[in-house]
């Protein structure tokens, strides 16, 4: 699971935190946590998508 | 040593496709999202073939690359 | 000649492929036949230039 | 190995915080420069703890990938 | 400093380097030995940065 | 092995070159285009024999990283 938390915090950073500032704030944190589950739903979605392909 | 290759390339396609279909990731992934996300893999597999099929091709004509 | 395969892939699916449809039609067939033949004839320049440059 | 680690890891936040806080090169490093890489490195250290940390929650509720 | 060296170089290219031209000129040599420096500068102050964090 | 190495340069200069030179790939490689790749080959190993040339100075002045 390594690699997919090293996007994640990648992809979820670019997406979230604009300025970077002393710390991160509630809406930053919200953002975070929505576009992990997000990106744990297209992972989802890309994988089902995949296999049927190669099946 | 299969899956591993495997789980790398849906990593590859999950991080292109990501970049290609959101915008702002939001509450649930909506089905605009969600068929832009399908169709993306779906492209990428076929550009993959017909550039794997056509690079294929050219070396048997003893074309390509010099 | 899988990396370059690999990155010919990448490379002109950007150039050819705005938004992914329910196939690829035959604009996006020819886009990237044609990307693929430029991005060759990139690669032969780069390795002339660098080969004439080391030697 | 540890360090080949650390230095990788200052490898991978350099070249990231430089494309978010440099704008043009300078004479030196001035001060809101310097204070956007320290938060840069500091907030992504947090969104890798927060991702992580909430992953292994989920991964005990027996949630996540499927 | 093999991977240093790389990243600088990439880096650099892309911030002095808008059009490559016939040679270096004497402005986009001194952008890149400017650049070269903030670019360890901010390695530096990355890592006691990190450092600091993780002791 | 040598062999590897050099080709792996070419994947890396190419992909660089290929963004810098290219807007939308046309019936053939123009001149323009030409001498775009070209230069941006060249340029970039001008680059980087001057940071690595200077690098190797400021390791002798021993200053640098600390």
């Amino acid at each position: 699971a390594q690699e997919l938390l090293t996007k994640m915090t990648e992809k979820c950073f670019k997406k979230c935190i604009n300025k970077p500032g002393t710390s991160l704030d509630s809406s930053e944190q919200k953002c975070i946590a929505m576009c992990m589950d997000r990106y744990m739903d297209s992972w989802n979605l890309v994988s089902r998508t995949y296999s049927s392909r190669i099946q | 040593k299969q899956k591993a290759q495997f789980q790398a390339q849906i990593h590859e396609f999950n991080s292109f496709c990501w970049d290609k279909c959101i915008e702002k990731p939001g509450a649930k992934l909506d089905s605009r999202t969600e068929t832009c996300i399908t169709n993306c893999v779906e492209r990428f597999i076929d550009t993959s073939l017909l550039i794997t099929n056509r690079f294929a091709q050219m070396l048997e004509k003893g074309g390509g690359m010099h």
